[in-house]
């Protein structure tokens, strides 16, 4: 029951700026991801909000209030760390208990406790386990105690710190999925910290994509998938990875074309910048995978790019082809039944529209959508 | 995959380890065997292998034996013994509640001059003793605190609390500090976390750090012999009297020997699985 | 260079009764295959790898290069390559004395060594960092410099323990293509041993799916895909999992129909279907759906739709995937994404027959059609 | 804002480490004192008569060759000491590297040497050390038709018979190490050698002994240090002789200060001991960090 705004905040780790000018806006009740690659800052803006880490300057709000200088105990979030931070001397019952007993302000009765324990335990069906100790838990078992140590609580957000990395991948889905049907019975604001793209996806509500530090964009799972603000917003997104290629953009007759290898494609929708005027100038084409079309043969359309067959895996469903054009490795989606050998020659042609053009040198997004 | 050489290998290891665990473990036995010898068969030239056992040596070293000489008949040795446990519990106390604190504080939070300060403490360590014993024993002397529990508690400090504290910073250390942060997220301050999370998580840490600081006290000997006197004598300055100018108590000695010994080697098996970290000053986890 | 046989190897740990690793395992890798051992981890598959390796003896059975029986050679003496888990670096000493350590235990010539170190390092783009130590190197750069000492013999076999285990999702894509590109070029026989179906799918030329030291099935990827002996493999390739769902059998006029518990008829077989086997059937069995291949529409077309009604819906990029409750089951559906589904929306589902696996409910071996 | 609320305050952590830090200080105090009187000619029977004389003590002691023999004593005795700890800890070490049966009693047994107070384990040397036939070791010896030797009191043999007993007392210490060493080295280095064709004696010089380094650098900062300022069991065994033949710096520091009563004197063998001591914990620290690092 709480927004939480960022404002300005800078942290340091020695010369490191680990985070940098962070402006955010998480709404009350939202399921907010932060997503970033290791070292982006993402657990360090988790724990400026709960408290953990003290903040070198800028502002953090609560409802409002600055809670900038407030000791965690004080704030009213639950947090979720990445190794579980379990309690290795309590049994899982009195580690969920915990956070009921530690808190000054409310007193609870000892009945009140093991209540509000039993249900959450249920809830996550781990009531079988409230004797044992930490040690004795399956890694599964061990997130689960500590999603409920967080549960137990009502607090005004819930912060959570990858939750699911250290999860097998069968597990790994299922609480995916245990987490998005929580989501609807919790009624908390929910930060999110994950370097998965799948998880963020599927879990948020809005998305930050979070790099070095610095926040490349925010927005729903649509706006950063198919409208990334960034070359490297669309590359953090997608299995393969978008691919990048580099080209050129110049204007022929108030027309726009990107040209490839010396392979012009004709660009629909508009761009920022270029005109007749200017001259030529070098931007990366962003593709993905699975619009890309690989054929033996030229095609009959004007464009296709030449390349070399590096690797085809084949993987039951679907088949990714990777393919030397020039220096470079592009990923090809196929379907499972296709067939290419090592060296063979291949050509690849995509649609216009599945294109991206992103600046050479800023690697922002050239091309203005209408959200 | 059992050949020639690996055959050979083994029998070089059996050899081996059976001469070097004879040469570490024959004293030991030699000793325990004179403690039960009657002083006649102690002396014996050549030192007798077979002889008949008798607990007399014991017996005048802690009850007192009249057949034996007249001082034998109050012992003194419960006295050394009784001292040396008053000493070394009390300087482990001290060590405990001193050390506890500057090695949670060592371990968790930066501070500047930090590891100048841990080092100093290390430093104690590699120190000769009588460096800071000569002139203790001058400020002893003035404040009268030769053989008083009190100034021989203070001056063992020296030999516990660096040792302490470096082990235990080690400990604490080695608990997550994202466990401390859960339980500061979930309401307590930094007191209620170290108390309640990390003092009991340390908890073997704490164990083993008190035998070993209490083994070392046990241990000690320079401190006693020159800051000591006759009201605090403890059990290893003790057991060196047994050989005086004019007689020498072989059998008694030996007794004193396994008496001292045998609660130390107790404690130490305790914590067998520390020891080596103790020794090291935690710089191998063992 | 070499084909590796094995015959009816077992592997026990400890002594009476002991724990059985591997339980009579037969297979065959044929020369320059990349085969890949797949399986859940304590499957074996790692003990068979080390078996094949000599640093385990084996228990029971025998393993053949090339129709010459190794069981009795030390490691050394196969002349094969390996590459662990944990990369097993000399952690003293640099890359290059890492990548020069098989040459110089067989008394290679020092000129010799440069040349081939140089062309391994080259080859897995390592050559800047030849004068660094493996502690100094991120797990991507190890995981290389494994490869390399592991290349810059000939040997006759390439043996690679999970490989990419250690490294993140992207590094992992790549490595995992310049791996089985490294086969064709090198055109050695490579094992490698992964617990990530993906990895197995997109690297093999054959996988070997192992589950409680048995060997299940050996295949091609497509082939372990499409075609699965029995519900263990259905379940573990694949992703997201196929589901399954427990179907009473009954006969009418035209065939045999698939009823849920609560006798709802899911799916119709054709007519001829298990003709043959139909008197011996089980009254209960147990079905099988990829989610890709369970269809649905927001309107009922045709009898055989069912109302289902979804429970959660994640948009993942370029797929949906739609968790829906169909009576007491639980189905989960591949979708297009993009779509918006919301919790208790109705759905109609069908199951297209040509898509259904059928498994015995007690052995879970596949019954076939 | 309530002041307990708040995070941990800047000068807590002093807070918390200000009581050990005081009773250290009491100890550096004497330290410094010590220090000082280096430079007076303070004597224990004649307390208030302290006079500074600045460099002259040093100038009588360092021109005394009383100095220069207790020097290398010193030296002589920490340098073979550890030679023969670390050789014999590696190969023991190295033999109990096996599972086999008893393993486990074995390695508990080695703590026992360890744990007895160092006096104590010199006293019961010196019974066995006893000279004549009376000795056990002499007449063990007198099997082998070896003529009693003096062991403790013969002027060769004393130091010796010392550095024996240093062993006994200290060679656990690093067999353990290299124990606890042995065990923690990863296996898949010793499987790629075994693949990658390596023969034992190969593996043992460019992987074990490097990978041990941290260990062994240990080893000899614990142990030499530790025999430099060796005390109890030479001040139990000869206390000094015979003829100052075992007399090392620490030995002759207690002699000086408290029988001759020359504090002056005794502090200035003390210091030079301390700065060899503070020199090589110094250096082998250094070392160790980077043994580590490696």
């Amino acid at each position: 029951m709480a927004n939480i705004v960022l404002d300005n905040v800078d942290k340091y780790y020695g010369d490191l700026h680990a985070i940098d000018h962070l402006q955010l806006q998480i709404r009350d009740r939202e399921f907010f991801v932060i997503l970033g690659a290791s070292g982006a800052g993402k657990t360090t803006t988790l724990k400026m909000m709960a408290g953990v880490e003290p903040v070198d300057s800028g502002s953090i709000f609560m409802d409002g209030q600055d809670v900038t200088r407030w000791p965690p105990e004080r704030r009213e979030v639950a947090m979720v760390f990445e190794s579980y931070a379990l309690y290795g001397h309590l049994s899982v019952y009195k580690n969920m208990a915990f956070p009921l007993l530690a808190g000054r302000r409310k007193r609870l009765t000892a009945s009140e406790v093991e209540q509000k324990v039993r249900r959450v335990a249920q809830l996550l069906g781990i009531d079988m386990l409230l004797q044992r100790r930490p040690a004795e838990l399956s890694g599964g078992q061990r997130q689960r105690v500590a999603l409920g140590r967080a549960l137990v609580r009502e607090p005004a957000a819930f912060l959570m710190d990858e939750p699911l990395s250290h999860l097998d991948a069968k597990i790994h889905h299922q609480m995916r999925s245990e987490l998005r049907q929580l989501r609807e019975c919790m009624g908390s604001t929910i930060v999110y910290v994950t370097h998965d793209y799948g998880e963020a996806l599927a879990l948020g509500d809005r998305i930050a994509i979070l790099h070095e530090g610095k926040i490349m964009q925010v927005g729903t799972p649509g706006e950063v998938f198919h409208h990334p603000a960034t070359r490297l917003v669309a590359e953090s997104l997608g299995d393969p990875p978008m691919n990048v290629l580099p080209g050129r953009i110049c204007c022929q007759d108030g027309r726009t074309f990107v040209e490839i290898q010396g392979q012009p494609l004709r660009v629909s929708g508009a761009v920022e910048g270029p005109s007749a005027a200017t001259p030529p100038r070098q931007v990366d084409v962003g593709i993905r995978a699975q619009h890309i079309r690989a054929t033996q043969a030229p095609s009959s359309r004007p464009f296709h790019l030449p390349g070399q067959v590096y690797v085809h895996e084949v993987l039951g469903d679907e088949g990714l082809l990777t393919v030397t054009v020039g220096p470079q490795h592009v990923m090809v989606l196929t379907s499972p039944e296709e067939r290419f050998t090592p060296d063979e020659r291949v050509y690849l042609s995509w649609e216009a529209e599945a294109m991206h053009l992103f600046c050479g040198q800023t690697g922002k997004n050239l091309q203005s959508h209408s959200v | 995959m059992k050949d020639g050489t690996g055959k050979l290998r083994s029998a070089v290891r059996v050899v081996g380890l059976g001469l070097y665990f004879a040469f570490a473990m024959a004293p030991i036995v030699w000793i325990l065997m004179m403690s039960f010898k009657n002083p006649g068969d102690v002396i014996a030239t050549p030192p007798k292998f077979i002889f008949s056992p008798t607990l007399d040596n014991y017996k005048a070293i802690t009850v007192g034996l009249e057949s034996y000489s007249s001082e034998s008949l109050r012992p003194d040795f419960p006295k050394y013994f009784l001292n040396t446990l008053i000493i070394a519990s009390a300087t482990v106390a001290v060590s405990l509640v001193l050390g506890t604190f500057a090695a949670y504080s060592l371990a968790r939070f930066s501070f500047p001059m930090k590891e100048d300060i841990a080092f100093t403490f290390l430093s104690f360590r590699f120190a000769p003793e009588l460096m800071v014993i000569l002139p203790l024993y001058v400020i002893f002397q003035k404040c009268h605190l030769i053989d008083s529990f009190a100034g021989l508690t203070l001056a063992y400090q020296l030999v516990t609390l660096p040792f302490l504290i470096w082990v235990l910073r080690g400990f604490f250390e080695e608990i997550p500090k994202e466990i401390e942060q859960a339980a500061r997220v979930d309401g307590c301050t930094w007191w209620g976390v170290f108390c309640r999370i990390s003092l009991p998580l340390v908890k073997p840490g704490i164990a083993a750090v008190v035998i070993l600081s209490f083994i070392f006290a046990w241990n000690n000997f320079i401190f006693a012999m020159i800051l000591g006197g006759e009201r605090t004598q403890p059990i290893t300055l003790g057991i060196l009297g047994f050989i005086g100018y004019e007689r020498v108590l072989w059998g008694q000695m030996a007794a004193a020997t396994i008496i001292c010994a045998v609660p130390e080697l107790v404690l130490a098996f305790v914590i067998q699985k520390y020891i080596i970290r103790g020794l090291t000053f935690g710089a191998v986890k063992g | 260079m070499a084909q590796i046989v094995l015959e009816n190897v077992s592997k026990v740990y400890g002594k009476n009764p002991g724990v059985l690793a591997v339980d009579r395992m037969s297979l065959t890798v044929r020369d320059q295959e990349f085969l890949v051992l797949l399986g859940p981890s304590g499957c074996g598959k790692t003990s068979t790898l080390r078996m094949i390796a000599g640093l385990e003896p084996v228990s029971g059975g025998a393993i053949y290069f090339d129709g010459r029986c190794v069981n009795d050679l030390a490691p050394r003496q196969r002349d094969i390559a390996m590459a662990f888990e944990n990369y097993a670096l000399y952690p003293t000493l640099t890359v290059w004395e890492n990548i020069a350590f098989p040459l110089r235990t067989r008394s290679a010539r020092p000129e010799q060594i440069r040349g081939k170190v140089q062309w391994a390092a080259e080859a897995l783009q390592i050559h800047d960092i030849l004068d660094k130590r493996p502690g100094e190197l991120s797990g991507g750069q190890q995981q290389r410099v494994s490869l390399a000492r592991a290349i810059v013999r000939a040997p006759q076999a390439f043996l690679l323990d999970e490989p990419l285990s250690h490294l993140d999702t992207r590094q992992r894509r790549i490595m995992r293509a310049q791996i089985k590109r490294l086969n064709a070029d090198l055109k050695t026989t490579m094992i490698c041993v992964t617990h990530d179906q993906k990895e197995a799918m997109a690297m093999a030329d054959r996988v070997a799916v192992m589950h409680n030291g048995a060997l299940l099935q050996v295949g091609s990827p497509l082939e372990i895909f499409n075609d699965p002996v029995n519900e263990f493999v259905a379940g573990f390739i694949g992703e997201p999992a196929m589901n399954f769902a427990d179907v009473e059998v009954q006969r009418d006029r035209q065939g045999l129909v698939l009823r849920t518990k609560e006798g709802t008829g899911v799916a119709r077989l054709s007519p001829g279907d298990m003709e043959g086997q139909a008197p011996a059937l089980p009254a209960t069995l147990r079905m099988g759906i990829r989610p890709r291949h369970v269809r649905f529409t927001a309107v009922p077309a045709s009898e055989d739709h069912l109302r289902a009604q979804v429970r959660t819906y994640e948009s993942v990029g370029e797929r949906g995937i739609l968790t829906v409750d169909l009576e007491a089951q639980r189905w989960r559906i591949l979708t297009k994404p993009d779509q918006s589904y919301r919790k208790g929306d109705l759905l109609w589902i069908q199951f297209p027959r040509e898509h259904i696996y059928l498994f015995s409910r007690e052995t879970g071996q596949r019954l076939r059609r | 804002m309530m002041k307990s609320m708040r995070m941990p305050g800047r000068y807590l952590p002093y807070l918390l480490s200000l009581p050990a830090m005081l009773a250290l200080i009491g100890i550096m105090y004497p330290f410094f004192l010590g220090v000082y009187y280096t430079l007076t000619n303070y004597t224990l029977t004649r307390p208030d008569q302290i006079e500074f004389i600045g460099l002259r003590n040093y100038a009588q002691i360092f021109s005394d060759w009383v100095f220069w023999r207790a020097l290398l004593t010193t030296f002589v005795y920490a340098w073979a000491a550890v030679a023969l700890e670390l050789g014999l800890g590696l190969a023991v070490a190295l033999m109990l590297n096996h599972p086999f049966r008893g393993v486990q009693i074995l390695r508990s047994l080695l703590i026992v040497p360890m744990m007895i107070p160092p006096i104590v384990s010199a006293l019961m040397w010196k019974v066995i050390f006893l000279p004549t036939r009376q000795g056990v070791l002499n007449y063990l010896l007198g099997f082998l038709g070896i003529s009693p030797i003096a062991w403790l009191g013969g002027s060769y043999t004393a130091l010796v018979s010392l550095i024996l007993i240093d062993v006994w007392i200290f060679s656990p210490f690093a067999i353990l190490i290299l124990l606890a060493g042995l065990q923690s080295l990863p296996k898949e280095p010793y499987e790629a050698a075994m693949v990658d064709g390596a023969s034992g004696w190969f593996v043992f010089r460019r992987l074990t002994l490097p990978m041990l380094s941290p260990c062994i650098v240990l080893i000899i900062l614990f142990r030499l240090i530790d025999s430099l300022k060796v005390f109890d069991v030479i001040y139990a065994t000869t206390k000094g002789g015979p003829a100052g033949a075992t007399t090392t710096l620490h030995i002759q520091s207690y002699f000086e200060a408290i029988r001759w009563f020359k504090m002056g004197h005794g502090m200035v063998y003390a210091l030079v001991l301390w700065i060899m001591c503070y020199l090589f914990s110094r250096v082998l620290t250094r070392l160790w960090t980077r043994a580590l690092m490696r």
